[in-house]
């Protein structure tokens, strides 16, 4: 994929973000925030036998961030919980597949983050 | 008048060229370029004095302390301070506020009161948010819808318990010049304590800090072209006589035995350590080289610039921007957004169930980074004024901020690259 | 071997004449000299890189993150820290111990105890006398006649009681070289945390914090070829992560709201406001080169100029030196005195009623001024260790401290002028 | 007087320091320290009717703060308090008549300052 079409996925994920909304019954919740810009996203995920059946997000920040938080809900739903832990920030900035700088990069990966938190802390319904 | 143009040859890094373009610096209120003076003066610190000050009898140690105290009696003569010995030499705004809030503290009691306004960085918050634990309510004064201070709210929110008044002299968001002399009048005849974060009016109009009596004055010299790591706190003298010192250490006592300590005389009581000269005679160089070209005139400079930004922003569609329209009482800082995205809230989300922003609204990050292609630097972000953002009902803004060295041109070229911004996101 | 003749080219202070005569500079105790390298690095950063960090997302904003954290990845590595996020960027030691003290000192109780050592600088004290407001109390382990350690007494003021233990690494008047991994076993096997004032040891030889195994580590850039303003609080992440912020405001935050904060990730929650990034990455210049010498070259070097000074003492008479004669646990640091000067007691001189002071001994400030006419700079006064001065029951000693551009050429310089100076003073 | 020649007498006053010891009733004491170095001056002072008609001192430091202190009470003795507490830092430094840096000009200043200070606090018994 080249780096313009990369980013015009990018683009239309942030104007038609997908799995947008709240997980009735989530198993998995969380929000996170980037201090230094106040980039927000709140994750919720229903987890059954280690697999990630359900996710989806809200949020409010810049294209990239929110952008990303759609492309992740895509990317893991229906994935074994380990595997979706597993995910560096290597190889999601690369699945992005748009070279952005150090400080976009960090909104790029708030919701891989949040995700990551959420999953190694363990089941729990507080999603606040 | 002043000429940018002849005053961007003294600044090195304007010579560089990121991605075949010209550096358009339009984040002054964040940090400012250096002259090549400042940078000679701490070099040259370096090469040819220095040692440490204040305890050496050999000739190094005598010249770097007679740099040190020279230092220290131009930059407080430059704010308007009498006396050399009122001012303490400090890391930035931040250690001043920091030093204040909390030798003042140590006598405040429970139920005492602070009183701050909505327009406060948080440098000029959290410190004073600290004496929370000791039963100290800290207060904020509204602001107006026009980005100025409500007077009335200010006048009904102090009271017998209010010790003391801090008050940042120009917003770095807003822009908006506060009247410190004022504020400073209705402090004093409370019996209030009077402090001023003096960050963004040092480095751009002329400052008396004798005339606007004020008890304390904070400020930076990074944003006034001096370098990083040094910064100023103005001190009425029997005021910091009579307050506990801040950091314990050298320099700073006048003994020290097992049992306990006595402190040395004003402003060395409150500087512990080992100082940072070489920044204190960098930031005299900075404070030369704003003389000579003249605060007033710098004033004048950014008026213009700010005058016109005003005029220009109804070209860009759907731009708003924050802040007194009258540039009498506005600074060069100019924060806008494209559309509105107001802050994120769970549960009015969940209630909604969607995203309500429009499809026009262009989140600040994108605004910045897209005209960041353009070699252009602004801010996006909270400008550390999280509670003012709450006010404004927005997550971030985009923030241009003027200095000495930026012209009219730079502002067309601002808005022309916001256009374009705008054009390639909304494609 | 490390060749001192060419190390002095590369410190452009060396080229300096003064009244004719060459600059023999033996205060490195206080301050050192800095190479071109480090004055150029912060030459290049100003005029190629400045703009604030953190925040920003143009590219002069990334790059200079980008320096700021590479500074402190680098300067971690340097002392053994695994982990960059360990190093806090502070002023100097003395910011640094404070931090420490204030920070920890939130959790005491009255009754807990704190241990030092009779060898502590002034830094080292004062944060901790602070806290006596609290009831805390603050021990002294003493020194032996030799000027090392008494482990005896270490061990029989430590208890229950001691939340704290901070002890310095190098003496600074001394040149005592505590054995701090062992005294940090002993503290942690009573339970309390340990504090290594690493000022005098950073500079001059390998440092290893994960193999000292402290909780937190002090230093300043200034006292290792590094600018002044810069310094560095290791500690480790565990309990930086559960300790209460020191200076609040921008940038330590996580979110501010007008009723409190949330704050930052470590090391960002301990660095309020803009940061002093060009110093950082001056520091970062000057360990690059401390590295690329050899810090255990640079720890041999000093090992051979203080064998040589404690051989040649012996032909001036009248001398005194203070500190242990083994070169193995003693660093570059030099005091003595010339006959005895007790400190002034009113009481005491009442009695006797007269001057009792030996005709032949001369004052260290004499001392030091007499050879200053020579171009030697040498430090005299108490050194920022009064309750030293007092254990060695002088009012203050002369000191010759060393570093890697030294040589034993000026080693026999020192002596010489000191030699002279006893005689011009004498006749 | 040539600076070589006071310089002579400065060492002269340090090695015999002149009214050195306690004034008996005195009316006015100070001890005066500087916290850079450690210098130490304590100066006693009767005064009656406006003169100083004794005062001596106790010290100790650096050939300059003592030599200074010597010289200073010989040089007030007898003179009216307000004649002595007038002398300025510039007039006492050119009576020394030695070129001193900055900082042994501290030095040389200490017992100025300190008889300076104790004139302008009134009498007082506290010679602590
Ligand atoms: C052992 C020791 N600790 C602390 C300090 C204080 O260092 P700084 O003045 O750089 O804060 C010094 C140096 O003066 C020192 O020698
Ligand atoms: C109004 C105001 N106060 C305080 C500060 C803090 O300044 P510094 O980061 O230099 O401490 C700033 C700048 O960031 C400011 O704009």
């Amino acid at each position: 994929m080249s780096e313009d079409l990369a980013y015009e996925v990018l683009m239309d994920h942030y104007r038609n973000p997908h799995n947008y909304g709240s997980v009735k019954d989530f198993t998995h919740g969380i929000t996170e925030y980037n201090p230094i810009c106040g980039d927000t996203v709140h994750i919720e995920m229903h987890i059954s036998n280690g697999i990630i059946d359900e996710i989806k997000f809200m949020g409010r920040g810049c294209s990239i961030s929110q952008a990303s938080a759609s492309i992740l809900t895509e990317t893991v739903k229906g994935m074994p919980a380990a595997e979706a832990a597993a995910i560096t920030d290597q190889d999601y900035l690369l699945k992005l597949g748009v070279s952005l700088g150090p400080a976009r990069e960090k909104c790029a990966l708030l919701s891989l983050n949040a995700m990551r938190k959420s999953l190694s802390a363990g089941g729990s319904s507080d999603g606040q | 008048m002043l000429d940018p143009i002849r005053i961007r040859n003294d600044f090195p890094i304007f010579r560089r060229m990121i991605d075949g373009k010209e550096i358009i610096y339009l984040d002054n209120a964040a940090t400012t370029q250096k002259p090549y003076q400042v940078v000679e003066a701490i070099k040259d610190y370096y090469e040819n004095f220095n040692s440490n000050v204040h305890r050496g009898i050999y000739r190094l140690s005598e010249e770097s302390t007679d740099m040190y105290e020279r230092a220290r009696k131009n930059i407080s003569e430059f704010i308007g301070s009498r006396d050399p010995r009122s001012l303490v030499f400090v890391r930035n705004t931040t250690e001043a506020l920091n030093l204040v809030a909390s030798s003042l503290g140590k006598s405040l009691a429970s139920g005492d009161e602070i009183l701050l306004t909505e327009m406060e960085h948080h440098s000029n918050i959290v410190p004073w948010q600290f004496l929370k634990d000791k039963g100290v309510k800290v207060q904020f004064a509204r602001i107006n819808e026009n980005g100025t201070l409500s007077i009335e709210d200010f006048k009904s929110k102090i009271n017998q318990k209010t010790k003391i008044v801090s008050v940042t002299h120009v917003s770095n968001v807003l822009g908006t010049i506060n009247d410190v002399k004022e504020l400073g009048k209705i402090a004093h005849e409370n019996g209030s304590l009077y402090v001023v974060d003096g960050a963004q009016s040092v480095p751009h109009m002329p400052i008396d800090v004798t005339d606007i009596d004020c008890d304390f004055f904070a400020f930076s010299g990074h944003k006034m072209l001096g370098p990083m790591g040094i910064g100023g706190l103005y001190g009425k003298i029997d005021l910091l006589e009579n307050m506990p010192p801040y950091m314990g250490g050298g320099d700073m006592i006048s003994s020290v035995t097992k049992e306990g300590a006595t402190w040395n005389s004003v402003p060395h009581k409150f500087e512990a350590g080992t100082p940072n000269v070489a920044d204190a005679v960098g930031l005299s160089a900075a404070v030369d080289y704003l003389r000579k070209i003249g605060m007033d005139e710098i004033r004048k400079h950014e008026m213009d610039l700010i005058l016109y930004a005003l005029q220009e922003e109804h070209y860009i569609e759907g731009l708003r921007s924050f802040g007194p329209k009258s540039i009498h009482i506005r600074a060069g800082v100019y924060s806008f957004n494209i559309g509105d995205i107001p802050a994120f809230n769970l549960e009015k989300e969940m209630e909604q169930s969607g995203v309500k922003i429009s499809r026009d609204a262009i989140h600040p990050h994108d605004v910045a980074s897209l005209i960041n292609g353009e070699g252009i630097s602004i801010r996006s972000g909270h400008h550390c004024a999280m509670p003012l953002m709450d006010k404004l009902n927005v997550q971030a803004t985009a923030r241009a901020s003027f200095y000495l060295y930026n012209t009219r041109e730079e502002v067309d070229k601002f808005f022309i690259g916001l256009n374009d911004a705008i054009m390639r996101f909304r494609q």
